[in-house]
Parts: C-alpha cells; sequence; structure tokens
C-alpha cells in the first residue's frame, strides 16, 4: 500500500513554500521594518528623544501609541527601535556565521587534536542556556548595546560551527574530493566549491530563526538592564519603562508587538525554508 | 455480472450470493499535476469461501482497489460501487465501515517489518483490534484469545511471544502475527495484500501454507493481491489478471495459466521460474507500466505489447471471451471469439 | 529614607549601591536637634546634642494626600494589631551583620533590631533622646565623650546591656571596616570604667559625633552571644556574617525571624523588651521591586504599606482605605562639573556659574519627579544646620551668556557621562535630557552617555567625567558629612574625582565647625560653607525630591523618621 | 545502552570542569570592577574601606590564583560567596532553586499537554483551517517576549480583572508551608494544608502559563510533523484497516511513536525553559534562580554569576542524560537492545 497516500504528499506547486502564504507575509513585514529602520530619519513623525506632548498620555489621534513618561511619542521611538534591533541582529548573525565557518572548517579540515579541542569548545559553549552565558558575559563586560552584541555572537557561533564542520566532515567523505585533492585542489577551493555551496542552505535556514531569536535576546538584556540603556528607544529597554509606568499601557504594547512582528516574521520564513528544504535544525 | 463467469465454479457458487460484489469500480487521485486514473472500472465478485487472486504489477491499481473499498484511499474521486453483503461500502460513512473492516473483511499486508507497531507488544495490538469489535472483551479474555490465536498460526511459545515487541520477532514470525490478527474477529473475508513479497522464498511457502489452512477451517474468502503469478497456483480459485486500472484477463486459475488470452498475462507467465529450466533466467515484459497520469489512447499496454496492432492504439479493448477466461485483447481474443461480450 | 526606585530592574542592579548610600541617608536625621531634653550640660560647660539642629523638619512637612475612595478592596483583615504587619518593598539588604549592613532596609532593620545609645524624639524628629543610654555628655574641644548606660537594658535573650558590649559593637564596627564603618573613623579609644559607663575618646574634635551615636549602624551588639558565633574584631578571622543572616542579637523590640533574600525579611516581636513592647507580634517584608505592585498590592489590602511609591504611581491611588503622605526628604539629585576631568578643561568657574545659571530648577522639579520636590540652593540640603537664609537657585540666561561671551566662549561641547540610575524616583536620563535642552539655549553642547553605575565609577576614577551626575542621602543628621564629601576639602570624595585643588579656607571652617561648642557658632560656619560650596559652583543641585508614604488607613503611626527610616515599633493597627 | 550512560556520566565532571573555567574566564574578561557594588560609591575614594573590600573578597589576587582558588574550592563543592547577599553562593542556589524547578515543571507540563494537543489536532486536520490557527496560536508562544507577556497577563488578569494574584510565589501575609521539598504545591499537600495549596497553584498559573506558551510552539511543530510521519506508516494503516476507532489510532497507536522525538527535546525544552524563567522571574518577583541571576549580572556579584552559570550548565547536562534514559525507556527497541 505504499503507493497510495503518495500522490497526494508529492503535490507541487508553482511557487516554492517560502515564498507563499506566511511566510511571503513574514518576508515583506521583515522588509517594510528593514526599509523602516534605513528611511526612518527622513520621515520620522517626532523626535524619539525628546519631549513631544504632556507625559503619559493615552493614544490619541495624534500621537497613536500615546506619550511614555518624559512626553515622547511611543510610536516614534518604537519604530526608532528597529534602527537598534535589525542592525544588531544583522551584525551577531553575519559575525556568529563568519566566526562558525571559518572555525567548522578549521575543524572540519585539520582534524586531529584541533578537531577535538574546538568541537569540545563549541559543547561547552551550547552546554549553557544561552541567556545565562549572555548575562554572564554582558555583565563582565559592563553593560551595553555593544557589549551585549559581543556576547550574543559569541553565544550563537557554536551553532555554525558545528554545521560547517558537519558539512566539511560530509564533503570530505566523498569520493570525488579525494580525486579533488589528488589533482592538487587546495582546501581552499574545497570550502569555496563543495563545502560553502552545500552549507548554504542549512545556514540559510538557521539564520532565519536564529535572527528573530536574536531580536529577542537583545531585547530580553535590555530588559533586565543588561543590554541598551535608557535614552535608547531599543524594544526591551522600551518595555522596561513600561513596566515602571505598568498602568500605562500603551507604552510597553508597541515595543512589544514590535518585537513579535519581527521574530514571527522570521518564524514565519524560517519554518517555510526548512519544510522547503527539509534541513534539520540545529537546536542548542 | 452475473454467475455466468468463467472459471466461477458452479458447484461453489450454486445458489449462493457473493458476500463481496465490486462493480465498475473507479478510483481518480487528484494531484496538483492533474487526475490519476488509478482504477478504470474495476468488476469482480467473490463468493463465500472462494479464494480470488489479483495480480498485476505495482502501479495496476490492485490494491488500491481493496483499500478503495474499505473506504481507505484519501483524495480521491471514487466511483462505482461495491457491496459487502448487499450493503454498499462506497460512500459509507466511517462510523459504520469501521464496523466491517477487521471484523467482516480482514486485510493483511505486504510487509510485516511495517505493519506493527514498534513499540505496543504483540498482545496488546492484537487486543486492540479484538476489542475495536468487541467491546465487552476484557482484558483478560482478550489476552488469553490472543494466545490461542498465535498458537493457531503455529507461533511457539504463543503466551510468552504475547509480551514480546514486534522487533523481537522475525519476518515470518510477524506476518504471522499479522495474519492472527486478521482473523482474531471472525471475519468471512481476508484480503492479503502481498502477503509473501517481503519474506524470505522458505517462509513465503509456510506462510501461504497457513492461509490455505485457515482459509478451508473458518471457510474463508480470500482476495489475494500480488504481483506474483507463482503464489497464485496453489493458492487461488480465480485469477483477475489488472493492468493500469483494469482488470485485463480473469478466469479460473487452471485455464488462464494454460491458455492466457492476454498478452501481458502471457509475459506474466513468461517471468515465472519452469522446474524444467535449468537455467534461471526469466523473461521479463519488456518498458514502463503505463502511468496512471498520462495513459495512452487505445490499449494501455499497446506500447509494451509484442502482438501490437495499429487498432490497439485507437480504441480500447473491453473483456471479451476468449477460450476459457475472458480477456481484454483485440489481437488474442476479439479475433479468436468473436465478441461474446459479456454482459455487464 | 531613601526612596527606593521604583523600576525593578535598575532597582535591583543598583541596589546595593543604592542602599548604601541612601542608607545613609535615612539616617541623617539623627541627628538632630536641639537637645532639650537629651542635652545635659556636662562638667565643662558644653552643651551635649549640639549638633543639630537641622534636621528634620523637614520631615514635619508632611502632607496627606489622598483619599477618595475607591472601596473595591477587601480589606486585610482584622483591624487589630494581631495580625502580622506586611510592607511591601524594593529590599536591597547587603547584610544583616550589624557591622556590615549598609542599606536603607537595613536601617529599618537595625533600628527594630538592635538599639542605639541616643535615641531621636519621633515627635519632632529633632531631639535626641536617651535610648540604652540615660545620659551623656561631652568635653568642650569636643574630643570625649561620655555615656551612661540604662542598668534596666536587656538584650533579647535576658542579658543586660553593658558597657563591653557597646566597646565590642563599635570597635567592630570600625575594625571590620565594611561600609559604614567611616561613621566610627574618629574614634581613637574606648573606655568601660564600669559595666554602666562609656567613654569614648576621638582622635579629632567631632561635634558630629552624638548625631552618628544615633546613626542606626551604630546599635549595640550582644557580645557574649556574638563571639559565640564566630563574631571577631578581626575580619580575617570573623565568621559571624552567615550567623546573622538568621539570627539577631539585639536589645531592640523585635527580633529577626527568618530572611530569605529575594523574597522576604521576617521580624517578630520581643517579647521580652525591656522597654515599651511592640503592637504587632510579626512584621513581614516582602521583596516587591515594583512600585506599582506595590500599590496594588496596597490598593488589594495584600500588604499595610507601601514606601516606595513614586509621584507617577502615586497619582490617582488612594481612596478610603489608603493613605498617602508626601513628606519633604532630604535626598537629592545633582550636577557635578569637573574642570580636572580630561576634555572638562573649558569648565573655568565663569563657564560652571554660567551652567548653573542657565538650567531651569522649576522645570526640572516637574519633569523629574512631577512636581514633588524642591529644589535647592547648596550642596547641604534645606533644613540642616547652616542653610537658612539661602536663596533657591534661579535661571538667568543673560547672565549665563554674559558670562560665557566673557569667557570666550561660543560653541562648547562636553561628555556628560553619568550612571543610569533611578533613584528617589528621578530618572538620571530624563534629568539629563532636561540640563542637555537648558543647555543648549546658551550653546553648550553635552553629549550624553549614560552607563551602567561600575562603569561610571571607573571612568571618574581615572579620568574623570566633566558633567555628570550623582544623588546624596544623608547618613546623619549632622551637615558636616556635606562639607566631608562635597567641600573642596581634604580627602573629600569630590575633590579627589574631580581633581581639584584643595581650599584651605574650607579646611579652616570645617575644623571651626567640627570644635564648636554649640549650634548657635557651628549653625553659622556652616552657613559660611555652603555659602563656599556653592560659589565652588562644584556641586549645582538639581532637584531634591519629595517622598510619598502609603499605608492602609487604619494603620497608625506611619511617619518617617529622620534617624531610621520608619520605625515599627511605633506602628499599630487601630 | 548502560555501557554509554556510564561513560556519559563519568565524562561529566570533565564537561563540568570545562563549564566551569569557561564561565570563569567569561566573568574575568575585563576587569569591570565589582567594587562599586560591594562598597558603594561613597566609599569608593575611602582607601581603608576599599583595601578591606579588595583583600576580603580576593580581588587583589591575579586572575590565575583567582581561578586556581575558585577550582580549588569548585571540587569541595563550594561556589564561593556572594557579594550581594553573603551567603555561600551553593547555599542562595540550592534555596532559590525549588522556586524555580516548580516553575518548569509546571511550565512543561503546560507546554507538553498544549504542545500535544495543538499538535495532534493540527495534525488530524492537516492544511485545514484549524491546523493553520494551531500552528499560528503555538508560533505565537514562540515568538513572545516572555517578560512582555508576563506583564501583558499581569496588566489583564491581575490589575484588571482581578482573577489572578500578582507577583510571587505566595500572598504577602501567608507564610511557606514547612520545607520538605520546596516546592510550595507539593509541600502544601504533605501538610495536607488545602488552601495553601490553591493558593501556590493560583500564584503559579501565570507564569508557567507565559512560560509554558513559549514551548508549546516547540512541541506542537514536532509533534505535528512526528504524527504526520506516524500517520503515514504501515502500522497506522493495518490499525484503520483492522477497524480500530480514530481515537484509538491516534491515540494509542500513533502518538505513542510520535512522542519518542518529543521525549529527546524535552531536554532542550527544559534548557529552553530555564533560559525563559530568568526573564519571567524577573517579572512576576518570583525568587528563584532566574531572579538571582539577573541580580547577580546587574550588581557583578561574579561569584554568584559564576555559580548560576555553572548550574545552568549543569542542569543542561543532566536533562540531557535524563533525556536519553527516558528515550531509552520509552522506545523498547532501545530499551531490549
Amino acid at each position: 500500500m505504499t503507493a497510495i497516500a503518495v500522490p497526494a504528499a508529492r503535490i507541487r506547486r508553482r511557487r516554492p513554500a517560502w515564498l507563499r502564504g506566511p511566510s511571503l507575509i513574514g518576508l515583506i513585514s521583515l522588509g517594510v521594518w528593514a526599509l523602516v529602520a534605513v528611511t526612518i530619519p527622513l520621515w520620522t513623525p517626532n523626535d524619539p528623544l525628546a519631549p513631544v506632548a504632556g507625559r503619559l498620555l493615552g493614544p490619541s489621534v495624534k500621537h497613536w501609541m500615546g506619550t511614555d513618561a518624559l512626553g515622547r511619542d511611543v510610536l516614534t521611538r518604537t519604530l526608532w527601535g528597529a534602527r537598534i534591533s535589525i542592525p544588531v541582529a544583522v551584525t551577531v548573525i553575519i559575525s556568529a556565521v563568519l566566526i562558525g565557518t571559518i572555525i567548522g572548517a578549521a575543524a572540519g579540515f585539520l582534524g586531529g587534536w584541533v578537531d577535538a579541542v574546538l568541537m569540545r569548545l563549541v559543547d561547552i559553549t551550547m552546554a549553557f542556556p544561552p541567556i545565562l552565558l549572555a548575562m554572564a558575559i554582558t555583565a563582565s563586560l559592563g553593560p551595553g548595546i555593544r557589549n551585549a552584541l559581543i556576547a550574543m555572537v559569541l553565544v550563537w557561533w557554536p551553532i555554525y560551527a558545528r554545521l560547517l564542520r558537519a558539512q566539511v566532515v560530509a564533503v570530505r567523505q566523498r569520493e570525488y574530493i579525494d580525486s579533488a585533492v589528488a589533482i592538487g585542489a587546495s582546501r581552499w577551493l574545497i570550502l569555496r566549491r563543495y563545502v560553502l555551496p552545500m552549507s548554504y542552505t542549512p545556514v540559510l535556514v538557521n539564520a532565519t530563526m536564529d535572527f528573530g531569536q536574536v531580536v529577542l535576546l537583545t531585547a530580553s538584556l535590555s530588559f533586565i538592564g543588561l543590554g541598551a540603556r535608557p535614552p535608547s528607544p531599543e524594544w526591551g529597554a522600551m518595555i522596561t519603562e513600561g513596566a515602571t509606568n505598568f498602568y500605562q499601557w500603551w507604552i510597553a504594547a508597541s515595543p512589544g508587538i514590535a518585537i513579535l512582528l519581527v521574530v514571527l516574521a522570521c518564524n514565519f520564513v524560517g519554518d517555510a525554508l526548512r519544510d522547503s528544504f527539509d534541513v534539520k535544525e540545529v537546536t542548542r | 455480472m452475473s454467475a455466468d463467469v468463467p472459471g466461477v465454479d458452479s458447484n461453489v457458487t450454486a445458489g449462493r450470493r457473493p458476500i463481496l460484489s465490486v462493480s465498475d469500480l473507479c478510483v481518480t487521485f487528484t494531484t496538483s499535476a492533474g487526475p490519476a486514473r488509478a482504477v478504470r472500472g474495476v468488476t469482480f465478485d467473490v463468493y463465500p469461501g472462494e479464494s480470488v487472486a489479483i495480480v498485476g504489477e505495482s502501479g495496476s491499481g490492485k490494491s488500491v482497489t481493496m483499500m478503495a473499498l474499505l473506504g481507505m484511499v484519501a483524495n480521491a474521486d471514487i466511483s462505482g460501487s461495491a457491496t459487502y453483503r448487499g450493503s454498499e461500502l462506497i460512500g459509507m460513512e466511517v462510523s459504520r465501515l469501521r464496523h466491517i473492516r477487521g471484523s467482516k473483511v480482514a486485510m493483511i499486508f505486504q510487509d510485516p517489518m511495517t505493519s506493527l507497531n514498534p513499540v505496543l507488544t504483540i498482545g496488546r495490538q492484537m487486543s486492540l483490534v479484538m476489542q475495536a469489535h468487541q467491546p465487552d472483551l476484557s482484558k483478560k479474555a482478550a489476552r488469553t484469545r490472543a494466545i490461542e490465536l498465535l498458537d493457531q498460526v503455529a507461533i511457539s511459545q504463543a503466551a510468552r511471544r504475547c509480551d514480546s515487541y514486534p522487533h523481537e520477532l522475525s519476518g515470518g514470525m510477524r506476518q504471522r502475527v499479522m495474519i492472527a490478527m486478521a482473523i482474531s474477529n471472525n471475519p468471512e473475508v481476508l484480503i492479503a495484500d502481498e502477503p509473501t513479497t517481503a519474506l524470505d522464498v522458505t517462509v513465503q511457502a509456510q506462510i501461504m501454507e497457513l492461509l490455505g489452512d485457515l482459509r478451508r477451517d473458518h471457510h474463508l474468502a480470500m482476495v489475494l493481491i500480488t504481483h506474483d503469478l507463482g503464489v497464485v497456483a496453489g493458492a487461488a480459485d480465480r485469477v483477475a489478471v489488472m493492468y493500469a486500472g483494469r482488470i485485463v484477463e480473469q478466469g479460473a486459475v487452471g485455464p488462464l495459466f494454460a491458455d492466457p488470452g492476454h498478452p501481458y498475462t502471457r509475459g506474466l507467465l513468461d517471468c515465472l521460474p519452469r522446474l524444467d529450466e535449468r537455467h534461471e533466467i526469466r523473461a521479463s515484459i519488456a518498458g514502463v507500466p503505463a502511468s496512471p497520469m498520462s495513459l495512452p489512447p487505445g490499449c494501455p499496454f499497446a506500447p509494451r505489447c509484442s502482438y501490437v496492432e495499429s487498432r490497439c492504439s485507437e480504441s480500447e479493448p473491453f473483456l471479451e471471451r476468449h477460450h476459457e477466461t475472458l480477456s481484454a485483447c483485440f489481437v488474442l481474443a476479439g479475433d479468436g471469439l468473436a465478441a461474446a461480450a459479456v454482459d455487464g | 529614607m531613601s526612596y527606593v526606585p521604583m523600576d525593578s530592574r535598575r532597582h535591583v542592579r543598583r541596589s546595593g549601591l543604592l542602599s548604601l548610600a541612601l542608607a545613609g541617608s535615612l539616617m541623617f536625621a539623627a541627628c538632630g536637634s536641639s537637645s532639650k531634653s537629651g542635652g545635659t550640660t556636662t562638667p565643662t560647660g558644653s552643651t551635649v546634642a549640639s549638633g543639630a539642629t537641622a534636621a528634620a523638619s523637614a520631615a514635619a512637612g508632611a502632607t496627606t494626600a489622598g483619599s477618595t475612595a475607591t472601596g473595591a478592596t477587601t480589606g486585610a483583615g482584622a483591624a487589630n494589631s494581631d495580625k502580622a504587619l506586611v510592607i511591601a518593598r524594593g529590599m536591597d539588604v547587603n547584610s544583616l551583620d550589624p557591622s556590615r549592613s549598609y542599606c536603607d532596609t537595613c536601617q529599618i532593620f537595625m533600628t527594630a533590631v538592635y538599639e542605639t545609645l541616643i535615641g531621636l524624639d519621633a515627635s519632632d524628629n529633632k531631639t535626641l533622646v536617651p535610648r540604652l543610654a540615660t545620659k551623656w555628655e561631652s568635653n568642650a574641644t569636643q574630643t570625649e565623650f561620655t555615656f551612661t548606660l540604662d542598668p534596666k537594658a536587656k538584650f533579647a535573650d535576658g542579658t543586660a546591656v553593658t558597657s563591653a558590649d557597646v566597646k565590642f559593637s563599635w570597635e567592630r564596627l570600625k575594625a571590620l571596616k565594611a561600609a559604614s564603618s567611616y561613621l566610627v573613623s574618629t574614634i581613637s579609644t574606648i573606655d568601660t570604667p564600669d559595666p554602666e559607663t562609656v567613654k569614648v575618646t576621638l582622635s579629632a574634635p567631632n561635634s558630629a559625633f552624638l548625631a552618628q551615636v544615633n546613626a542606626s549602624y551604630l546599635g549595640i551588639i550582644n557580645s557574649k552571644l556574638a563571639t559565640a558565633n564566630g563574631a571577631t574584631l578581626d575580619p580575617a578571622t570573623d565568621k559571624a556574617e552567615t550567623w546573622f543572616l538568621s539570627n539577631s542579637a539585639g536589645s531592640g523590640p523585635f527580633t529577626l525571624e527568618s530572611y530569605t533574600s529575594g523574597s522576604e525579611l521576617r521580624f517578630k516581636r520581643n517579647d521580652a523588651y525591656w522597654g515599651t513592647k511592640a503592637h504587632f507580634p510579626e512584621v513581614i517584608m516582602k521583596e516587591t521591586p515594583q512600585a506599582v505592585t506595590q500599590r496594588q498590592q496596597l490598593e488589594q489590602g495584600a500588604v499595610d504599606i507601601a514606601m516606595q511609591i513614586s509621584s507617577d504611581v502615586a497619582k490617582g491611588m488612594a481612596g478610603a482605605d489608603i493613605n498617602v503622605k508626601q513628606v519633604k526628604s532630604f535626598n537629592y539629585v545633582y550636577l557635578a562639573l569637573s574642570q580636572g576631568a580630561k576634555g572638562g578643561e573649558a569648565l573655568t568657574p565663569d563657564v560652571r556659574q554660567a551652567i548653573r545659571l542657565a538650567l531651569d530648577y522649576a522645570g526640572l522639579v516637574d519633569v523629574t519627579v512631577g512636581g514633588a520636590g524642591q529644589m535647592q540652593a547648596s550642596p547641604i540640603p534645606n533644613g540642616f544646620l547652616g542653610t537658612d537664609g539661602l536663596a533657591a537657585p534661579k535661571q538667568d540666561l543673560a547672565a549665563a551668556k554674559a558670562l560665557l561671551a566673557k569667557a570666550g566662549v561660543t560653541s562648547l561641547t562636553l561628555d556628560a557621562t553619568f550612571p543610569s540610575l533611578n533613584v528617589y524616583g528621578v530618572d538620571f536620563s530624563t534629568a539629563m535630557q532636561k540640563v542637555q535642552t537648558d543647555l543648549k539655549a546658551v550653546g553648550i553642547n553635552l553629549t550624553l552617555n549614560p552607563v551602567e553605575i561600575s562603569v561610571w565609577a571607573d571612568k571618574i576614577g581615572k579620568d574623570g567625567i566633566p558633567v555628570t551626575m550623582l544623588y546624596f542621602a544623608p547618613d546623619h543628621t549632622d551637615s558636616s558629612q556635606y562639607v566631608q564629601y562635597f567641600g573642596l576639602v581634604k580627602d573629600s570624595q569630590w575633590l579627589t574625582w574631580t581633581k581639584g585643588t584643595d581650599e584651605a579656607a574650607e579646611d579652616t571652617l570645617l575644623a571651626q565647625a567640627f570644635a564648636a561648642p554649640d549650634s548657635t557658632s557651628r549653625a553659622a560656619v556652616y552657613n559660611k560653607l555652603a555659602t563656599d560650596m556653592i560659589n565652588d559652583q562644584v556641586i549645582i543641585p538639581v532637584v531634591n525630591p519629595d517622598l510619598f508614604l502609603a499605608s492602609r488607613s487604619n494603620i497608625k503611626g506611619m511617619a518617617y523618621s529622620a534617624c531610621c527610616n520608619l520605625v515599627l515599633a511605633d506602628l499599630s493597627r487601630g | 545502552m548502560k555501557r554509554y550512560l556510564a561513560i556519559r556520566v563519568a565524562v561529566m565532571p570533565l564537561l563540568l570542569f570545562g563549564i566551569a573555567s569557561i564561565v570563569f574566564v567569561v566573568s574575568r574578561l575585563t576587569p569591570a570592577d565589582p567594587l562599586v557594588s560591594i562598597v558603594g560609591e561613597r566609599n569608593l575614594t575611602n582607601p581603608q574601606i576599599v583595601a578591606a573590600a579588595r583583600a576580603r573578597w580576593g580581588l587583589n589576587d591575579s586572575v590565575p590564583v583567582q581561578y586556581a582558588k575558585y577550582m580549588k574550592n569548585l571540587v569541595k563543592g563550594d561556589l564561593g560567596t556572594s557579594f550581594t547577599t553573603r551567603r555561600p553562593v551553593l547555599h542562595d542556589l540550592l534555596d532559590r532553586l525549588p522556586a524555580t524547578l516548580e516553575l518548569t515543571f509546571v511550565a512543561l507540563l503546560i507546554g507538553v499537554v498544549f504542545g500535544v494537543g495543538l499538535g495532534v489536532l493540527a495534525a488530524r486536520n492537516r492544511n485545514r483551517l484549524i491546523d493553520h490557527v494551531a500552528r499560528f496560536v503555538a508560533l505565537i508562544g514562540s515568538s513572545l517576549p516572555a517578560f512582555w507577556a508576563g506583564l501583558l497577563v499581569l496588566y489583564i488578569f491581575y490589575a484588571r480583572l482581578g482573577w489572578l494574584p500578582g507577583p510571587g510565589r505566595i500572598d504577602p501575609r501567608s507564610v511557606a508551608p514547612g520545607h520538605i521539598t520546596g516546592f510550595y504545591t507539593v509541600d502544601s499537600l504533605l501538610h495536607g494544608d488545602w488552601s495553601m495549596f490553591v493558593q501556590s497553584v493560583k500564584h503559579l498559573i501565570l507564569p508557567a502559563s507565559v512560560l509554558g506558551w513559549g514551548v508549546v510552539g516547540i512541541v506542537t511543530r514536532l509533534v505535528r510533523a512526528s504524527l504526520l510521519d506516524e500517520f503515514s506508516m504501515e502500522y497506522v494503516r493495518v490499525a484503520r484497516a483492522m477497524g480500530l476507532r480514530e481515537r484509538t489510532v491516534v491515540n494509542t497507536h500513533a502518538l505513542r511513536n510520535a512522542l519518542l522525538p518529543t521525549i529527546t527535546i524535552v531536554g532542550f525544552l527544559f534548557a529552553f525553559l530555564l533560559t525563559g524563567a530568568v526573564l519571567t522571574e524577573t517579572v512576576f518577583s518570583w525568587p528563584g534562580v532566574g531572579s538571582y541571576a539577573v541580580e547577580a549580572s546587574r550588581k557583578l556579584d561574579y561569584p554568584a554569576i559564576i555559580g548560576v552559570t555553572i548550574l545552568g550548565g549543569f542542569a543542561f547536562l543532566i536533562t540531557n542524560l535524563i533525556t536519553d534514559i527516558a528515550y531509552a525507556v520509552a522506545d523498547p527497541r532501545i530499551r531490549l537492545s
């Protein structure tokens, strides 16, 4: 009976899964946020750092999401927050991928004790709950968004190192690589020609999911006072201010929704990418 | 279809109604690449105590036919009729159909390795099947009965095996378990879908023998689905050969083997190893089976047929009498005995 | 007093520090006073308890805010004192070892569990009154102080409070060199001629000493009990700190029942108390860092008292069941200008004065605490000895611009690194942004750089910071502490931080004040010092925030104590 | 299997050593001076107090010496003394662990129950509206910032509606049940104190739901996928062909297998929850290890930071081990091999 369910499962569609439905919405949403982050200085409705109205005013026609304890426009600040969260997340992911690629490739190609040492380092680093390690690092480097960024890179690179190493090892086991080596291909060439193209998809899928997680962790660190500091319109820091002014729910509402939208978008896209490419997520 | 089917032993059928009656059954899967016509107007009857073999290559629609009449085909349009003792199965709600599945009409499957749940004990799985149809059966009674059944299918140390997990059993034993499970509710019809394909040759014979014994002892009607005409010889009264969703030839075992009326049947027979042949070179049918997604015009077997004529690709032949069998071939059947079309 | 901020995040982070500082604050009051009753005249003729006057009139300025009706709450239960008193509080306990503790909550704890030799009259918050000591006297040069202990005084375990206990307690405080030890740094010897007499000799004249003795950290420990549990006079061998986290060894109206950090601090009434026993059999302080949560729990009757309510949160609070008192405090937030800091060279006295004149003080009070605060003239806060007649600061943009023109400054950019704190309800970022806006109007640009306090401390210790912000709460009721901390006197904290030059004149004045025998003469000296410090233009007070004391309306005896923050033994349920 | 587990256990001390070393190095990345958190900025220029504090807390030693001392003590089970609580870090952690574990277990329960429920619902209605809704609900959980969700539910269910109690493990006036396990729900039952049990459960609902919702997404996705895998398995078809009720097919046959992969991620979930607990505890003033970690980081309380991070790594190792054992027990193919 093998064959019966198959025809239904093998449904083919015109567009790949990640360009349809929720994933498409997610992509568009991420695009909009990126656009906001880049262009907000050109059209900002208000100054994100200066009081523009009375303090703690509820949502109104003029100030859609109300004002905070300093009379700053909450919506404006939330939009400016994209200028912090998105670049930070992009930087963290790119750095983690680069570091992970280098270390993973080194471990995979060099093998032996180098591999053993590097991979134990990876194992141990991945044994920590990410937030605890990030907190420890940030606390000792000194709180601030820059140090939070460094901490997150240190937390995230092992995922990619492990991924890359696995690809290198897989590629090395192929016979055609042996012949490539035999004809004198350099490791760099093998890396570029065989390993990196193979790694492209799993890295992309993981990076998409992780992007949302980095945004979340950035906000979390700021929320507990280890990331961005006021008056910075960072989302987590804004939620802290909202917690202080608990009854003025609108202060925390917009940054919270902003985080939710970005992370949700990443999850939508990541899910769809994973399904289309059938990639296993590297979990910590 | 009438009782006037060649090969139907009138001694068996006399005065009796078919227990299972399939008539003009069509199953069309809807896929995004278009409809896949897996079963196209299949008609046959099964009488109590009788054994019918449905033979064909994979993809010929033989399994789909049987799954369809048990309501186990999803994402498909089903038309035609299939009755069990007169009740229409096609379109019956699942809740009613459930009482027929496993209880009146039971099925055993090709691969005993995957047909059993790896994380439940044999006894538990058998009990679940029994309790599905005998809600009042106590756990203890179910177990006792399970051991009894395992005994019946010749599993040694049945009581101990009852608590085993499937991975602790050999393939043959698992298939015996499957059979025990299938007969646990005393069904009237047993559908065996390639019951021996996945097994060693030596075990195959034992399983077929077991099925034969059970059929006699319990007066079971059996539908044996197989791609191997070899197993049919001793196990079936009647044979239906399917190709591309249709029955292309049917008849009693003897005549069909002796004088097949369809080139496809001949091809299948040529594939069988013969005792009188020293060298084990088997013939095989050239070409690939027709795809249900894109059937050729005319006879679907035409592209592979060595008897092919131009008319074969113009229209599709229907079953017609060919000596002792019914056969759907213009060349061999249509020519031989002018269109004594079987009614129906 | 100190008000602790409400924002939990910051609050917690900071609390260690804060508490210290604050802690002090609470106590400040101790001093005070015109000691009428307490002060006896010593044979040498000087007045005891000379100090103080000051204090606390401020605390007296309480006003009752609110109450209109909300009814909704179910009320906390029986209207009597049999049931435990519950206080919602963001606790900042650093230690419960009396010689090591230094925090706001520690002040409440120390006052409830340990006792000082001298108390403060709760009715006026100024008068020094006998507590463990029945009388005290000092010599004319303010270098020798003699205390006579009350023979009735007993510790909770029944042993008598003796001069040996006093000696042990203060010597341990000094020897362990923990945060509050500087309060006794001037003590050179303690003599105990008999069990009821303590004679303290100081290394230098210190007219503030009695005020310091009133500070809750100078509470007396049961030396036998403490010694038996590892307490020594040597930080290397002392093992008692852990024991003190679950036990107490004091003579106060309460004993420590249990303490769970991050959760609760429980007091049990000392039923063997030698004085008037407390009303409540048990007091529970619940860790509740957020002001809004404190408010909710108070409104629901889940707690009886919340003392860390910010002005924003206090708004609209209250009703028939709840009393909210707004009281003046001695805490303040200030701007500090360092010409000696890297990048601060342009901050000449004229430029500093221009900055002082450019600030919109009323606006700052509005922006930072919603108007619930005061303006303050000098680094010595309003109400302390020597501040009478000092004019509140005023904005004068024209004068500021003129001064800058005179100094040849047209545009100036200064680094303004500050700790991102929220203290007494004042958010430093908010305050600094307002300062930034004000200064921009006269052509001075500040580069705001909020950092964690540890980073800030590191930076100010090394390079200094041209423009920064910090807070201060008094440790006792004497004005001298402000001169020692803010004045350009030898070893003062801000002299070190600004890398400035010692002003000999201020050193001389401070020495005069320490040796001055009576409060009138000291008031004159401190007034001069206050004026000098204003003219230094180093420390510019920005806002002196009010405090909000909120309680269920059936709680009696709610008052802000100048020495002790909240005196648990004075509370009852009516 | 036993051998494999024995090796795993034997390697753990080594891993712990690695973990402790990494944390130690990390915490000394830059010498951000914790002094200010010990003596307060008021005493920073008081040389005597500063010197005494440095001596007492070992801040004068060079980093290698501090490392050597720390490791030596660690072997004896001494994690050092916290600057802020002035107690041995180990005692602090042990005192606070039950609160975190109780919260985490309940959250895990909520996460798994709802996750499995939604996963089954989604799989049984594959590609229908109900599938999309279930997956969306689950996905929101993984995308919500826990601290924000915490504030939100506190605002709605506590401040506005008053249905559930506010922050903390019990009401301010209540006395914690006598310590047996440290789990208030369990202890109150052991003491036969029903009202305390109800109270502690009520206090658990909001934080555990917020925390648990975060893992619902993960569990739903996994259960749905593996259930769909199982549905395509032969034995499911067989069970259906045998006339079993759909409920029996799903619950007794397919789910049993589909949950096996879920067991493998319980360890991961647990670590995930511990992470979430850091934030949830902060919002709900929950006196657990998470809020302790936050406080320690804010005050640069090195011994506490290191201790709590080591505990985190340790918990991760343990849960992985337990996961492996659980998996082996649940899957007869491994258990019996």
